[in-house]
């Protein structure tokens, strides 16, 4: 694995929330590359320690989804829902273990120049794909021109692929792929399943790929119903499963139903029913309940990046006032929010950084924090000192309102929660902080045309590189996601790109330090992804985009 | 007369889709941003591609033109959200959708005849319960009936998974959900057409034929109560595909309910658009299904029609 | 499904015969009407505490003497937050159903009494609004305008006036038509005099009652708003908003949903006894 | 009149020839629960009827006689307490059975079975929604009589047994498609379908025209020489007269007189028997008070040759129908009405009596014609014009009710002319109504009442009254007192003639009642088919009655 410190190269985007259901309906991405996920050990299924329990082959699962996707074929869609789906469905040419490692899967083998400009990928022999087409060099290319042919309309896919400047197919085993400038991040993205090889057959002659799909995978898909679920068969003859797959050969299960169930209390219903096996997004009231249940596991795994926080509008209204900002900062009870609402499953934040990121730099913890008498002396300091019936302050007849612009569709109820306790928290300090959700158009408009005071979002990377995407004026929307509208941490974010060693750290040491210190934003909670799961349920892996991988999945009896 | 009618129905459908494309335009934000995900992942020349594959970059009226024309040949175009054309995405949610809307209504049918003959006019207190349980359910969400029924026959007594496929088993729990407000309102509505009924003269003069209570309101009554249900089990039937959005959220059912949340939230207008077309075609024929089942009822009716 | 209010205001519950007024069937609901109302004038007469006071030390408290409703997932006190609720969900179903009303009066009169060509235009216009299921309509309207209070009173409002003006307009065309509006033109009055001083007024009367179904029903669809995510904006202590929070803890604190589910169904409930009990005392007094 | 009684005389299902009572009512009670206890309505009544007999019961409305029919077949209605000493119908075989204490299983085969009920107005007492034929069948059915293939043809003999044409058509028509006439026969034929002894009509021919009135009633005196005992209960003692081998006079709840048709109406014994003849308008009555003993002053003697007040001439009224064929409502019709003076109109239903009040009214545009007040236009002119002009006109209907607005109280009522056409102050408005409320004969606390409030004959009073409030010159009354029992209706027409004689009102008098026209007018026109037939003083007209019609209709009036 190349570690060189090329900014864009590692780091998969994560929709913004791993819980809530319609988030990941539709390709929130953000930009571009990937990066490993770090497994970040916090809980192990507990099969995965169970020695000595052999796999058994056989059995339905039948898995609760939280959400729906509309589009089946991954090449065309960047819902996550798809990608966990499919991953079942499709082969990718190379797999990347949960210790980040690249191995072989459809490509045995292959090479990367030095600048990272041409990838040559050396196939397996003897694939086929479900209809019976034989994988070859010409069916890998097949699928890459498709991505990137306009007509297709595959905007996630396509961004993987990165800007290629010429694909080929030398002979039927070898496939190349050149870049005119160099492309660190294909790697990773080969490896995740919108990438993933179908059917060439397939694709030549069906007229919508919406409801279907044909690959080379483990399992092949019986029916796709939107809004409903689907149902995927194993195939018996698949014997080319990833290099990081604790087994070869055909899957253990018979067959995978995925069944959406959107309520909440319906999904934990069926699963503490034993109606389902798997589900994903606990709702978090029921986390101790689930994991004091001995049928039920919850497997959390905490993601590194951007924490979930809230991005203060530095270039307008209060909070371009600086002392508001850290008014604001201070009035927050974020540890008590986040214990209220995620009753304990979740932890929260206190930098800017999650704990497993790197140069995650600790001291930051003690420089902030929940202080209301901090937030009054910073307010009285900034001129609002006026107080209405409500306890609202103002200063010259201006309210003390700020404006929280969401994505009304990305946002769960839990996050509500938090958000409201926010609300109450700071209505104590004399802010009116209205909630303002919207849809997904009306949220990029919004932030597009600067008319918000605060916004939240979160990154999953393991890379500080991550904070250049949330913090350097170039993202400034409408050109990315400096919803804070920062401009003074170019200089250190782009220094600390070449950097290297113990200057890197310090650059980053700063950048977190200038963050919180400045209060461009304010950190909530860790985010990190539930799954639930009848303790029959075993062998679990996880995939790279932190989605767990069936292969290797078993019921025992 | 026929042409008439057509004449009338065109207009409505026209009306609907006019209502809802302005309507559509209206909503703030950039549509790009939806079609794309929200997020600006694309870059300028796809941004461009796909402004220009969905006509988005055509002036308003040649967009509302364009999609008239287009609607009068059958052809709603492409869901953004689906990327598939919007009478296939339509037509695969309609199943469910009709299969649900139809055992509630003729559950709902069921239960309302039985409650109001059992009732209608006599055995006072059993009329009492029935009429308070009715109001009862018509004044509880339907949501929160889904979620109980849910709870206490899925979960706790387990009868009914909510898992296990698409057959009869799983309609079971949605359908008595959603016919449950329709049967209190049907039967409040027949018993009240059966006990005017029952007012009538005529009533009296069966009576004095010798004909018992019940004859009386099989015979005589039902019809005359008929008239009233038609038009509310048309009307309610051309809701139930709306109020279908609540049912299968709850139950996590596919169907036309779940579609047209989704589109609505995301904005795509296509299959918006080819939504409300179809709501409003289904609502003009239940009235015209509802019309004539008034001249099949009301030989009165026949001889002004004519 | 005020589509079908008009015929659903036919219904009558209660007995024909006998005074509506000493029925026991008025007074409870009456009294329970009042309890609302006063609720949403004096809310802090029946708590004293505030609705969106967090308490994260009493989180997701069953019902006792200090929290007669318990808490919810906040620790806010859920008792509070439906007295609280009351205005929002009474003002948005009765200012939905005066817009709703107010909308079809002049709709319904217009479609009614105009010249037969502007007529012919009307009712083909509520011909086409009754094409769409309301809910359809209202979150069309919320997506237009935004989630919000003030936009879910006019969505639920504006969604229903085509069914109210419907009714307006066949009752003033049955009131158009009838002796007294005749024996008015013989006895000399104006037509404009007639239609403000006869018309409106008796084609208004019978929407009373099914103004006060149609609050109940507004309070429903307002509601079913919330649950669908398309409704009032939190920490708004809205009915629809309490059950759809309180949907995710059915199991853990199913008094969260379950108590306001029951003020909602029992003030429906009242409000609709009280709507028909109107309607008997209306036709009481018209009919020998 | 045809009547065909040559059924099937089939041996059980035949009317017995034989004589004997078949009805025996001694000492019946029917009371109703109310808030003050248990209140009779019936007051311990007692008769009966034998084979072949018609018995009346006379009575207006509230007397009790309705309920008593019903009472007979176990329907009086629900909470109802009837109690006899003796309630006894003989059986086809002509044992008596007592039909106290039954059951409702036992009722059922009583119903129909042993005795017909005929209703009132057979458009509304048919079932709209099903065929004559099944209608009639019905009872055949429910009491199982005759296997089903055989009912079609039953079915037709009964129906030409009433005296209907064509029974196979009929039978498969509808009620509303049938005139009033032919309803009615169907609807009698139902009631005779199971062959029952006793046959009980209730005001059977009351919604009927005079002529049809004349079928029907021929049809009941021939069920009765068939072998038919029959309960005749009726409002108008003419049709009792005309129809009754007995009478029996009902006033609150109790027979005040009893006895043979001829001896009730020629020598009534009882004060209110009495009253109830002489309240009946007819020739006899011209000139004297109805509703008190005693000759009425003469009219002021009207100046000869003047002009007319109201002159309609050559009016045509075309009305449309839904299948877009034209009916003339009237066509030609020339009427003078002179000052003072009251013209008469008659006619059937139909006959476009109604449309000319409108047209007089000018609340109808004549299709051609005009028509002048005090020659001057009236019909052509705009309503504008013409609104201020519209207080001397002014008209009093059948049904106040209906031109009453409903949220009006009886002071609003009368205060609307005078809001209209006089500048008078509220506290004189108020004076005029308490003014014009005495004149019409009511108490002054009716003012504050609603007309939902007051009985048919106050509110009639208080329509007059409003008429009078304009003080107009003339009054165009439609069918005034037609919903009216007959005693009211006496006050009524009193009043209206009181007043004319001392306002000097001109009256154009709509009426298909024979009696009340001649009692009131000066000229009458008899209208038909929206023609006049014959227009001549009022004497002339019916003593001497020219038109071939007019004899017809004159001979159809059942005499008392």
């Amino acid at each position: 694995m190349n570690q060189s410190d090329h900014p864009t190269r590692h780091g998969t985007s994560q929709p913004r929330d791993p819980r809530t259901a319609k988030a990941r309906r539709l390709h929130r991405r953000a930009v571009i590359a990937a990066i490993a996920i770090l497994a970040t050990g916090s809980t192990v299924l507990a099969a995965e320690n169970q020695v000595g329990s052999q796999p058994i082959a056989g059995g339905t699962l039948t898995f609760g989804l939280a959400s729906d996707t509309a589009i089946i074929d991954p090449s065309i869609t960047g819902s996550s829902i798809t990608a966990l789906i499919t991953r079942n469905l499709v082969d990718s040419l190379i797999g990347q273990a949960e210790d980040n490692r690249f191995t072989p899967w459809l490509a045995e083998r292959w090479e990367v120049n030095a600048d990272n400009t041409v990838y040559t990928f050396h196939l397996r022999r003897g694939v086929t794909f479900s209809d019976g087409t034989p994988l070859d060099a010409a069916a890998v290319k097949f699928n890459f021109d498709r991505i990137l042919d306009p007509k297709t309309t595959s905007s996630y896919s396509k961004s993987l692929l990165g800007p290629v400047a010429e694909i080929a197919a030398p002979d039927a085993a070898t496939v190349v792929i050149s870049y005119k400038q160099s492309f660190a991040p294909l790697l990773q993205g080969l490896s995740l399943p919108y990438l993933g090889i179908q059917s060439p057959t397939y694709l030549r002659e069906v007229k919508s790929t919406t409801n279907t799909v044909v690959g080379s995978g483990p399992f092949v898909l019986e029916s796709f119903t939107k809004g409903s679920g689907s149902r995927l068969t194993r195939r018996a003859d698949y014997n080319w499963g990833p290099g990081y797959a604790a087994h070869q050969g055909p899957a253990h299960l018979d067959a995978i139903v995925f069944r959406y169930l959107p309520e909440s209390s319906v999904r934990l219903g069926a699963l503490s029913s034993g109606q389902v096996q798997a589900i994903d997004e606990v709702p978090p009231a029921n986390f101790r309940s689930v994991q004091a249940d001995n049928r039920l596991q919850v497997v959390t795994r905490e993601n590194p990046g951007v924490n979930r926080s809230l991005f203060l509008n530095t270039s307008k209204g209060p909070f371009a006032d600086v002392r508001v900002r850290q008014a604001f900062q201070s009035a927050i009870d974020a540890p008590n929010a986040v214990k209220a609402a995620y009753f304990g499953s979740l932890k929260a934040a206190d930098n800017i950084f999650g704990p497993s990121t790197l140069y995650y730099d600790p001291k930051i913890a003690q420089s902030w924090g929940f202080d209301p008498q901090k937030a009054a002396k910073l307010l009285d300091e900034a001129g609002w000192t006026a107080k209405d019936g409500d306890g609202i302050r103002s200063k010259g007849g201006e309210r003390l309102s700020v404006r929280f612009v969401y994505d009304a569709a990305a946002w769960g109820a839990s996050d509500l929660t938090v958000a409201q306790a926010v609300q109450f928290s700071v209505k104590k300090a004399g802010f009116d902080l209205q909630l303002d959700p919207v849809d997904a158009g009306g949220y990029t408009a919004r932030t597009a045309a600067n008319d918000y005071d605060l916004t939240s979002l979160y990154y999953v990377r393991a890379e500080p590189d991550i904070l250049r995407t949330v913090f350097h004026s170039a993202y400034i929307p409408p050109n990315g996601a400096n919803n804070a509208r920062v401009k003074s941490l170019d200089e250190i974010l782009t220094k600390a790109i070449g950097a290297s060693g113990d200057e890197r750290k310090r650059l980053y040491g700063q950048a977190q330090a200038e963050i919180i210190g400045q209060a461009y934003a304010v950190p909530l909670y860790v985010v990190a992804y539930q799954l639930g799961a009848s303790k029959k349920l075993q062998g679990v892996s996880w995939a790279t985009n932190a989605k767990p991988n069936l292969y290797d999945a078993w019921l025992s009896r | 007369m026929a042409l008439r009618r057509f004449g009338i129905i065109a207009a409505v459908l026209w009306g609907a889709a006019t209502i809802t494309f302005v309507a559509v335009k209206a909503i703030p934000g950039d549509p790009v941003a939806i079609l794309t995900g929200g997020e600006n992942v694309v870059d300028a020349a796809e941004r461009e591609a796909l402004v220009r594959q969905f006509g988005l970059d055509q002036p308003l009226p040649v967009q509302y033109l364009r999609y008239i024309g287009q609607a009068l040949r059958g052809d709603f175009g492409d869901s953004y959200q689906y990327r598939q054309p919007v009478l296939e995405v339509i037509g695969e949610a309609a199943g469910p959708t009709l299969q649900l809307a139809g055992t509630a209504m003729a559950l709902a049918l069921g239960l309302a005849f039985v409650s109001a003959l059992a009732t209608a006019g006599r055995r006072k207190g059993l009329r009492t319960v029935l009429a308070g349980l009715e109001l009862a359910v018509l004044s509880t969400p339907v949501y929160w009936v889904g979620l109980l029924l849910l709870t206490v026959f899925s979960f706790y007594l387990g009868w009914f998974p909510i898992i296990g496929g698409e057959g009869i088993h799983a309609l079971i729990l949605p359908a008595i959900a959603l016919c449950l407000p329709l049967a209190a309102l049907l039967a409040q509505v027949l018993r009240d057409g059966l006990e005017e009924a029952l007012l009538q003269p005529f009533a009296l003069t069966v009576r004095t034929r010798g004909v018992s209570e019940t004859q009386l309101r099989l015979r005589h009554a039902l019809r005359h109560a008929a008239l009233a249900v038609s038009t509310l089990t048309g009307t309610l039937f051309a809701g139930v595909l709306a109020g279908s959005i609540l049912t299968e959220t709850v139950f996590g059912r596919a169907g036309v309910g779940q579609i047209t949340l989704q589109a609505i939230k995301t904005r795509d207008m296509p299959l918006l658009l080819g939504l409300v077309m179809l709501s409003a075609l289904v609502s003009v024929l239940i009235n015209l299904a509802v019309d004539a089942l008034y001249l099949l009822i009301d030989p009165r009716l026949r001889r002004a029609a004519r | 499904m005020s589509q079908a209010l008009d015929i659903v205001a036919r219904v009558r519950i209660g007995n024909r015969a006998g005074n509506p007024w000493r029925a026991p069937g008025l007074v409870i609901p009456l009294a329970f009407v009042l309890l609302l109302l006063a609720a949403v004038a004096l809310p802090h007469w029946f708590t004293a505490l505030a609705p969106d006071a967090v308490d994260t030390d009493a989180i997701l408290l069953p019902p006792g003497p200090a929290h007669w409703f318990g808490t919810d997932q906040l620790g806010r006190d859920v008792f509070t937050r439906v007295v609280y609720g009351a205005s929002q969900s009474l003002g948005i179903g009765i200012g939905a159903t005066l817009i709703g009303c107010a909308g079809g009066v002049v709709l319904g009169t217009a479609a009614g009494l105009t010249p037969p060509v502007l007529q012919r235009l009307l009712v083909r216009l509520i011909d086409i609004l009754l094409a769409f299921p309301e809910i359809l309509l209202a979150l069309l309207l919320i997506a237009v305008l935004g989630r919000g209070p003030t936009n879910t009173l006019l969505a639920v409002g504006l969604s229903s006036i085509a069914g109210y003006a419907r009714l307006v307009r066949s009752q003033v065309l049955r009131v158009w038509q009838s002796g007294y509006v005749e024996h008015a033109v013989s006895l000399g009055e104006s037509t404009p005099a007639i239609i403000a001083r006869h018309v409106v007024p008796n084609a208004v009367r019978p929407l009373v009652v099914l103004a006060t179904i149609g609050v109940g029903n507004a309070v429903l669809s307002a509601s079913a708003l919330s649950f669908i995510g398309l409704g009032v904006v939190p920490p708004a202590a809205e009915w629809g908003a309490l059950l759809a929070d309180g949907r995710n803890f059915l199991d853990t604190a199913p008094w969260i949903s379950f108590l306001p589910a029951t003020v909602v169904a029992v003030s429906v409930i009242a409000i609709t006894i009280l709507g028909r009990r109107l309607q008997l005392l209306l036709s009481h007094g018209s009919v020998p | 009149m045809n009547v065909q009684l040559v059924g099937r005389q089939d041996l059980t299902l035949a009317a017995p020839a034989s004589r004997g009572t078949i009805l025996e009512v001694e000492d019946l009670h029917i009371a109703f629960p109310s808030r003050l206890g248990p209140r009779e309505v019936v007051r311990g009544i007692s008769f009966q009827i034998g084979a072949g007999e018609i018995l009346a019961i006379v009575g207006e409305s509230g007397s009790g006689k309705s309920v008593t029919a019903r009472a007979l077949v176990g329907l009086a209605g629900p909470g109802s307490q009837v109690h006899a000493k003796a309630l006894r119908l003989a059986d086809h075989d002509g044992e008596p059975r007592s039909l106290t204490g039954l059951s409702e299983r036992q009722w059922s085969r009583i119903r129909g079975r042993k005795i017909g009920f005929v209703l009132q107005d057979a458009l509304v007492s048919l079932d709209p929604l099903r065929t004559i034929g099944r209608e009639v069948g019905e009872p055949l059915l429910t009491h199982g009589l005759l296997p089903r293939n055989e009912i079609g043809k039953e079915i037709e003999t009964l129906l030409a047994r009433v005296g209907i044409p064509d029974p196979a058509v009929r039978a498969a028509q509808y009620p509303h498609e049938l005139s009033g006439g032919l309803r009615q026969r169907a609807l009698i034929a139902s009631a005779l379908a199971a062959r029952p002894r006793l046959l009980i009509a209730d005001e059977p021919t009351t919604a009927l025209d005079v002529t049809v009135q004349q079928q029907i009633l021929g049809v009941f005196q021939a069920l009765a020489k068939a072998g038919h005992g029959i309960l005749l209960i009726t409002h108008d003692l003419a049709v009792a007269a005309q129809l009754a081998d007995r009478i029996a006079v009902m006033q609150n709840g109790e027979l005040v007189e009893t006895g043979p048709a001829r001896a009730v109406l020629r020598d009534p014994r009882h004060e209110y028997t009495q009253r109830l003849l002489s309240a009946v308008p007819s020739a006899a009555t011209r000139g004297r008070w109805l509703s008190t003993q005693g000759t009425r002053p003469a009219k002021p003697p009207q100046p000869e040759r003047v002009e007319p007040i109201l002159a309609l001439r050559d009016i045509a009224v075309r009305f449309t129908r839904p299948d877009r064929s034209v009916t003339h409502a009237a066509n030609g019709v020339s009427l003078h009405v002179h000052p003072g003076a009251t013209l008469g109109i008659v006619g059937e239903s139909g006959s476009g009596k109604t449309t000319i009040g409108k047209v007089a009214l000018a609340l109808r545009k004549p299709d051609a014609g005009e028509v002048l007040f005090r020659g001057h236009a009236w019909s052509q002119l705009s309503e504008r014009q013409r609104r201020p002009l519209r207080r001397h006109i002014q008209t009093i209907v059948q049904d106040p009710l209906n031109s009453f607005d409903p949220r009006y109280t009886v002071e609003r009522i009368i205060e609307q002319p005078l809001l209209l056409h006089t500048d008078l102050a509220k506290a004189e408005r108020s004076a005029r109504a308490q003014e014009l409320i005495q004149l019409v004969n009511l108490p002054p606390d009716v003012l504050d009442r609603r007309p939902t409030a007051l009985s048919g004959g106050q509110r009639q009073r208080v329509s007059i009254a409003q008429a009078l409030a304009s003080e107009p010159d003339l009054l165009i009354c439609d069918e005034p007192v037609s919903a009216l029992d007959v005693t009211t209706q006496a006050q009524v027409l009193d009043l209206l003639i009181a007043l004319q004689h001392r306002l000097g009102l001109a009256m154009l008098f709509i009426s298909h009642d024979l009696g009340v026209i001649r009692h009131m007018s000066d000229r009458i026109a008899v209208m038909k088919d929206g023609v006049i037939v014959e227009t001549g003083p009022a004497d002339d007209v019916f003593d001497a009655p020219k038109h071939d019609y007019t004899r017809r209709l004159l001979a159809a009036v059942p005499r008392l």
